[in-house]
């Protein structure tokens, strides 16, 4: 008897006290962030969007190797010694034509793992995280610079100059003992 | 109501049905801004803002869903029982509609003068549980079936305690008539059963923890009959899913929700009837002290819808604090709690009643 | 029921404002089928929690496929739960709407290359309207995506049956 | 508390061959190797006995040594043959607060080894598992199924192996990507 | 013919055509939904009686409490939905002879009974006098159905209480 | 006289609003009576064990992340703490002050998903969005050290990936000093609720030795009223330098072992969190926390299994080196997959409402139990 007057008590009571709290909460200022009206300041580490700036790549493939992913291709074609690439910000000399640089933003996972070896830090994560898309394909991020045309006239041009260099090795070593040759230019993917 | 219309234009069909299309614009009204008062209240005991885009304050938001319910496609699962199916979100509705007839908005505003009108309420209201349990079996899906037997049980038992308290003040009043229910319980607040009745003497001073324990009685009761939380196992959506009208989609979904809303609305006036004086003015009437005596049905009708809102709202805000019962807690909480307490109460209220 | 169970003839009616109307209320009410599978679900969680609200964009979360306007498919989709997913996309009554959230949902992620019993990407099952790239995205960012596709479904028109 | 040369030296006195190595050479922690059939019984006395009371099993991991032979078999695929499955048994006393690694080997054609499912309950999932995955049979085990891939997957192809193949549709969707 | 009279054919039509499908559908859920319409017409006679209380208990009793009882108890046995009762057509002869018998009796007690058809004034409210006649001439009836509908209480009780073997 | 009844078999999940993911339950009732559960998993089977073989051990930890997304610093942390101690790394101090602090912040987030989402199946939702609310407080903090808001790669083999944001040391004071404040709103509105205590008192009792038998950990095995907790009784790290206390499910409103106690557990570990963070948090050294991170990781053959005291119990970590860069085999004892298994024992004889009450008391995370 005397648990069921307590019970009775107790329900009545907790409720109450419950009431009182969210009477309380109905008049305290929402905390809501106004969407696209009102947008947060991101942290300046915060972890978005992957971005490169292909002006400082050098093309040397250690973000597609350090992303566990595996969303980062990179293509590139040795420069022939006439072409002057310029140079990164940070005063690294460009040796390769990165003719491909896709990122498939899609499958990455945000793990800022590929930022970190890069050499000339053109790699880094925005703070830009709008940027959904009606179509699956548009999330492939390409990033090099080059045109079909020009990449493939880049390759032409190592063709050639390799051709060049192979006939003068040839002659060379007509005239004296071969060394080993120098392999096709490097085509490190991820996949 | 009836009598002027049939006053104004003398053919007993046109002003029946003109007096029946009073009830549904207020079902549609109270869904309609009870939707969008749900939400904005959940928003705000949650810290949020609630809608806010459709419209001016999210205003319309309502009316976009209504006006999207309504183009959905009519999917119907395979293996329903077809007739059943569309028939029970009407007998659910009709249920919840035929209430209002005798509901009194107002001295004047009433749709017929039921002499049982209080029984009437509670006899129609099982409509509404015999709809439920044709949507749950006709649904061919086991939550919807298992909610529409919690459903029916809750009901069903729910009315007793209802019953028992209504009976109690039906006895103090000596009446069935809501108008009459309401008219004694004359203006001005002190006179509410609530604080005892209109009669003033020993008996009035000696009736208001009675009253207090049955006012809280019928109103835990009448939440439980209209599926709110605390007591919405019939459609606890992290149990069942939506309960029994997990199949349904679309404007037959929206009739579920007119019923719920308008029976919200339906118990929340029968609680002010019964305690608060029903469409009576707390202060007094401004028709009264102005002399302008056809003012004063509109300011008794205002009353009433002000009294049927806050306790509206007032459920509202109980949904957003507390967990919901479990099914076997929801039966012992009405069969040990409830009804022992509602009978002690009706003696008790007997005796003081004969004094 | 349903008012566009036929589907309107070209020609004859001019019903531009109709539609205008139409597409205002779909936009402006969807509900969403709570499909919360893994990271992401938090993030979705997330997104109706106080500090992001969904509802203020008219999203409330729906259990049941039958009431529900859109999917946000929110995590990494099994082949075991593939079959599962496209069940209730069947279920949802038309007008109806994909978003696919999170890296896993749009193309399977991390999980794309050595993921034995990885989907790799939800569109191989069903039809989507909205990939929201991130993994998880912020809230913010699915908030985006929600309003990519209200502008989706802003030009849409009656005349042909939407997705 | 008793380290892990303790422990083997009761377990010898008590089984004879059935414990048959400690392996000490890891750095990290000592591994006891068992007896793939007797192992359940091993697991009871470790359990019941009061110098051990190891009544927590935390981990049980199947392994694919990947210790055969790697050949080619007729469709060109590598596959590897001979060599043997583990188990790898993580033990901890709640009481005494020891642990103790036991491992058991069985050949990788046909691995059986002895559930220790009614010693510890929460084997249950984890030999599930070890067989879902990596395909040891665990005999005795009162519900030996798949647990993590579907129950209509491939027969005999278990995931965690190192020479498996991913087949190219499941139920019509591809697989691959 | 007025519109009460209206009212009452649709009422009578409503009782009669739902009780017809009553007895003869197979589907024993359909029987029971049919039940509910046919209340809900015998309800509406009442009413047109001015015997509104007595209309509005049996809606609340019989709707609201046997009704949803029945439901209850065919649903909860699971397959009775899909078994479809038997009518029998081998006692399709006696049923209809003894129907046929019942029939004529209430026609001719019709037929040959000298209606009176004078207006009588119906009380305004029937609940009164129905309390105040329940607690003074019939107290004796009154009681004795609150005994026994006490003991079946207790009696369900007993039996739904009952250890299962 | 006997009624026979009929058995029904109730679905619930793989999508099912509280299975918390992807969990399929087969219920066998009666009525609401539940006669079996029947746990099917392996809905979000994502293969994280393959991954982790193909992988090099830097690349596993974002991995690790998606295993428990809730708790995902211990995550990183357990398997950080695996491969040091197989390579013989010794982490500087500062490292390990930054680690129990956002390590013992994320047990505070995660718990408070756990609670909120056992409120949101029983059916108050208020307190789900109030627990949701101050989680953000967190997850900013975690925004502004590593830059993501849940899946955060930031404990590193041998270090963190970034030193902490300068706003740190104050930002989390001050989360320290509200929420402990909150935690008492939070105990009011929800905890001694009576609606709340009769749904969770005595129900899923987890008597002491089944626990122990069926090898639930955490939470789950403190609120069967033993003090076991892998901080104190298994320290790693630098937990012995810190004072707290261990709660145990003592029976306050029920027998030892309910679902209330397994909640009330977690209420008071939160404060206990704030505890140890309140400890810690003003006595980070200085130094570099990036120096002990191994350029090239190759750790030497051999075996290794590390367990940590991760929200939801003993998170372990098996990791077989053959002396390559890759891990040969890495196995996660994942604590939910193990708690989830007593669900069946706990559920018998209960009702249908109970099972969710009971599964949001063991609180799993299905990314976990199905890796």
């Amino acid at each position: 008897m005397k648990t069921y007057f307590r019970n009775t008590w107790l329900g009545i009571y907790t409720v109450l006290v419950g009431m009182k709290i969210t009477f309380k909460h109905l008049f305290t200022p929402a905390v809501t962030i106004q969407y696209p009206e009102v947008k947060l300041k991101m942290p300046d580490r915060v972890r978005n969007r992957l971005y490169v700036n292909i002006d400082d790549c050098i093309g040397c493939d250690q973000c597609a190797r350090a992303c566990p992913v595996s969303c980062i291709t990179i293509d590139t074609v040795k420069s022939i010694p006439g072409e002057d690439l310029g140079t990164t910000s940070n005063g690294k000399k460009k040796a390769l034509w990165v003719t491909k640089f896709d990122i498939d933003i899609a499958k990455c996972c945000f793990c800022q793992l590929c930022v970190f070896p890069c050499p000339t830090e053109c790699i880094y994560m925005t703070d830009v995280y709008e940027f959904s898309e009606y179509e699956r394909e548009r999330l492939v991020y390409k990033f090099s610079s080059l045109t079909e045309e020009e990449v493939n006239q880049k390759k032409l041009n190592l063709e050639k100059f390799q051709a060049e260099k192979e006939a003068q090795k040839a002659a060379a070593a007509a005239a004296a003992a071969a060394k080993p040759k120098p392999d096709a230019p490097a085509q490190p993917s991820a996949n | 109501m009836y009598q002027f219309i049939y006053d104004l234009t003398g053919n007993v069909i046109i002003s029946t049905l003109v007096t029946a299309v009073f009830p549904l614009v207020n079902v549609l009204i109270v869904a309609l801004i009870g939707v969008y008062l749900e939400r904005k209240i959940s928003a705000w005991i949650q810290d949020r803002v609630g809608p806010n885009r459709v419209g001016p304050f999210g205003l319309f938001q309502t009316v976009a869903d209504f006006i999207k319910m309504m183009q959905k496609e009519d999917a119907t699962p395979t293996d329903i029982d077809g007739k059943l199916y569309n028939l029970a979100p009407v007998l659910v509705f009709t249920g919840c509609f035929a209430a209002y007839a005798a509901i009194p908005f107002s001295s004047q505003l009433i749709g017929s003068e039921v002499e049982v009108g209080i029984f009437f309420i509670l006899a129609v209201s099982s409509f509404t549980v015999a709809g439920i349990l044709m949507a749950g079996w006709s649904s061919n899906n086991k939550y919807a079936l298992l909610g529409a037997m919690r459903s029916a049980a809750q009901i069903v038992s729910y009315e007793i305690p209802t019953a028992l308290v209504v009976l109690s003040m039906v006895m103090l009043m000596g009446t069935l008539s809501l108008t009459k229910i309401s008219e004694m319980q004359t203006a001005y607040f002190w006179n509410w059963n609530i604080l005892g009745g209109a009669t003033l003497g020993l008996s009035k001073f000696l009736l208001i923890p009675f009253m207090i324990v049955g006012f809280i009685i019928i109103f835990i009761s009448t939440l439980a009959e209209v599926n709110r939380t605390p007591f919405d196992i019939p459609e606890a959506e992290s149990e069942l899913v939506a309960g029994y009208f997990t199949e349904y989609c679309g404007m037959k979904w929206a009739m579920f929700m007119l019923a719920e809303y308008g029976n919200m609305f339906a118990v929340s006036a029968i609680v002010s009837i019964l305690f608060f004086g029903g469409y009576h003015s707390p202060f007094g009437y401004l028709g009264n002290s102005l002399g302008i005596n056809w003012l004063i049905p509109y300011e008794q009708a205002f009353w009433f819808v002000a009294k049927g809102w806050f306790f509206i709202l007032v459920q509202m805000w109980l949904r957003w604090t507390l967990p919901r019962l479990r099914v076997d807690q929801l039966m012992s909480l009405c069969w040990k709690y409830l009804i022992p307490y509602a009978v002690v109460n009706l003696v008790v209220i007997g005796i003081i009643s004969l004094l | 029921m349903g008012l566009l169970d036929k589907e309107f003839s070209d020609g004859n009616i001019v019903i531009a404002p109709v539609e205008d109307l139409f597409n205002w209320a779909r936009l402006s009410s969807i509900w969403q089928l709570g499909f919360g599978l893994a990271c992401c679900a938090i993030e979705m969680m997330a997104t109706s929690m106080s500090h992001y609200d969904f509802d203020r964009f008219g999203v409330i979360p729906r259990n049941t496929p039958r009431q529900a306007d859109a999917i946000i498919i929110s995590g990494t989709v099994t082949l075991k739960m593939a079959t599962r997913i496209k069940r209730l996309y069947e279920q949802m009554p038309a007008p109806k709407y994909i978003i696919s959230m999170g890296s896993c949902a749009n193309c399977g992620g991390p999980y794309w290359e050595h993921g034995y019993h990885v989907l790799k990407g939800i569109d191989r099952v069903i039809p989507v309207d909205v990939y929201v790239p991130g993994c998880p995205p912020r809230p913010e960012a699915l908030l985006e995506g929600l309003l990519k596709l209200q502008d989706k479904i802003r030009n849409e028109s009656l005349r042909k049956k939407s997705a | 508390m008793k380290n892990a040369e303790e422990i083997f030296n009761i377990l010898k006195d008590n089984f004879g061959d059935a414990v048959i190595a400690l392996d000490k050479d890891t750095p990290t922690e000592a591994v006891i190797t068992v007896d793939p059939l007797k192992i359940h019984l091993v697991g009871e006395f470790l359990r019941t006995n009061e110098d051990m009371m190891f009544d927590s099993l935390m981990c049980l991991s199947g392994v694919d040594d990947a210790n055969g032979k790697k050949v080619k078999d007729a469709d060109g695929t590598d596959i590897i043959e001979g060599g043997t499955l583990s188990v790898y048994y993580h033990l901890h006393s709640v009481s005494l607060k020891h642990k103790i690694t036991l491992k058991v080997s069985a050949p990788r054609e046909d691995a059986k080894v002895e559930s220790v499912e009614n010693v510890w309950k929460c084997a249950d999932w984890h030999e599930r598992e070890a067989f879902d995955l990596v395909g040891i049979k665990f005999l005795n085990h009162p519900d030996l199924r798949r647990i993590m891939m579907p129950y209509d997957w491939e027969e005999g192809s278990h995931p965690l192996r190192k020479d498996y193949k991913n087949p190219e549709f499941y139920q019509g969707m591809k697989v691959p990507y | 013919m007025n519109y009460y009279d209206i009212i009452f054919y649709i009422f009578a039509l409503i009782t009669v055509i739902s009780a017809g499908f009553v007895v003869t559908t197979r589907n024993v859920i359909y029987s029971a939904f049919f039940l509910l319409f046919t209340f809900f017409g015998v309800a509406g006679i009442y009413v047109l009686l001015a015997a509104d209380f007595i209309a509005v208990v049996q809606i609340m009793v019989y709707v609201g409490g046997i009704l949803i009882l029945l439901l209850f108890g065919v649903m909860l046995t699971n397959k009775i939905t899909n078994v479809d009762i038997r009518t029998g057509t081998g006692h399709l002869l006696p049923a209809s002879v003894a129907v046929g018998i019942l029939m004529g009796a209430v026609i001719s007690i019709m037929v040959y009974t000298d209606w009176k058809s004078q207006p009588v004034e119906t009380p305004v409210t029937t609940v009164k006098i129905l309390g105040s006649l329940l607690l003074t001439d019939y107290v004796l009836v009154f009681e004795l159905l609150g005994i026994l509908l006490l003991i079946a209480l207790i009696g369900a009780a007993s039996i739904a209480r009952r250890e299962k073997e | 006289m006997s009624l026979k009844t009929e058995t029904m078999v109730l679905n619930m999940g793989p999508q099912h609003p509280s299975t918390h993911g992807v969990l399929r339950l087969e219920l066998k009732i009666d009525g609401e009576l539940v006669l079996d559960v029947k746990p099917h998993l392996g809905y979000l089977h994502r293969c994280f064990e393959k991954h982790a073989e193909a992988m090099q051990y830097n690349q596993v930890v974002p991995y690790t992340d998606r295993l428990d997304y809730l708790a995902a610093m211990g995550n990183n942390w357990g398997y950080a703490l695996a491969v040091e101690k197989l390579m013989g790394i010794q982490v500087p101090e500062r490292v390990e002050y930054i680690r129990v602090i956002v390590a013992e912040l994320q047990r505070i987030a995660s718990h408070q998903v756990a609670l909120g989402s056992n409120a949101a199946d029983i059916g108050a939702f208020t307190p789900f969005l109030y627990l949701f609310r101050d989680r953000e407080h967190i997850l900013s903090i975690f925004e502004d050290t590593c830059g993501a808001r849940m899946l955060y790669n930031y404990i590193w083999v041998g270090g963190l990936s970034h030193d902490i944001h300068p706003d740190f040391v104050k930002k989390v004071k001050e989360f320290v000093s509200y929420y402990k404040a909150t935690i008492i709103e939070l105990d009011n509105l929800l905890s001694y609720n009576k609606i709340f205590i009769e749904r969770t008192a005595n129900i899923g009792v987890l008597p002491l030795d089944t626990a122990i038998n069926f090898g639930a950990s955490g939470p789950a095995l403190r609120g069967s009223g033993i003090p076991f907790d892998l901080r104190r009784d298994d320290p790693y790290s630098i937990y012995d330098r810190f004072d707290f206390e261990i709660p145990v499910g003592k029976g306050l409103q029920g027998q030892v072992g309910d679902c209330w106690d397994r909640y009330y557990v977690r209420v008071r570990e939160m404060e206990q969190s704030l505890r140890i963070i309140e400890q810690a948090i003003d006595h980070i050294p200085e130094g570099d926390v990036q120096s002990a991170i191994p350029k090239r990781i190759k750790p030497p053959k051999g075996t290794v299994y590390t367990r940590i005291e991760n929200p939801r119990g003993e998170l372990g970590y098996f990791i077989i080196s053959d002396g390559n860069t890759n891990p040969f085999r890495v196995k996660v004892r994942a604590p939910s997959f193990v708690n989830l298994e007593v669900l069946g024992e706990l559920c018998k004889g209960h009702l249908v409402a109970d099972v969710i009450a009971i599964l949001g008391s063991i609180d799993i995370v299905l990314g976990e139990v199905d890796r």
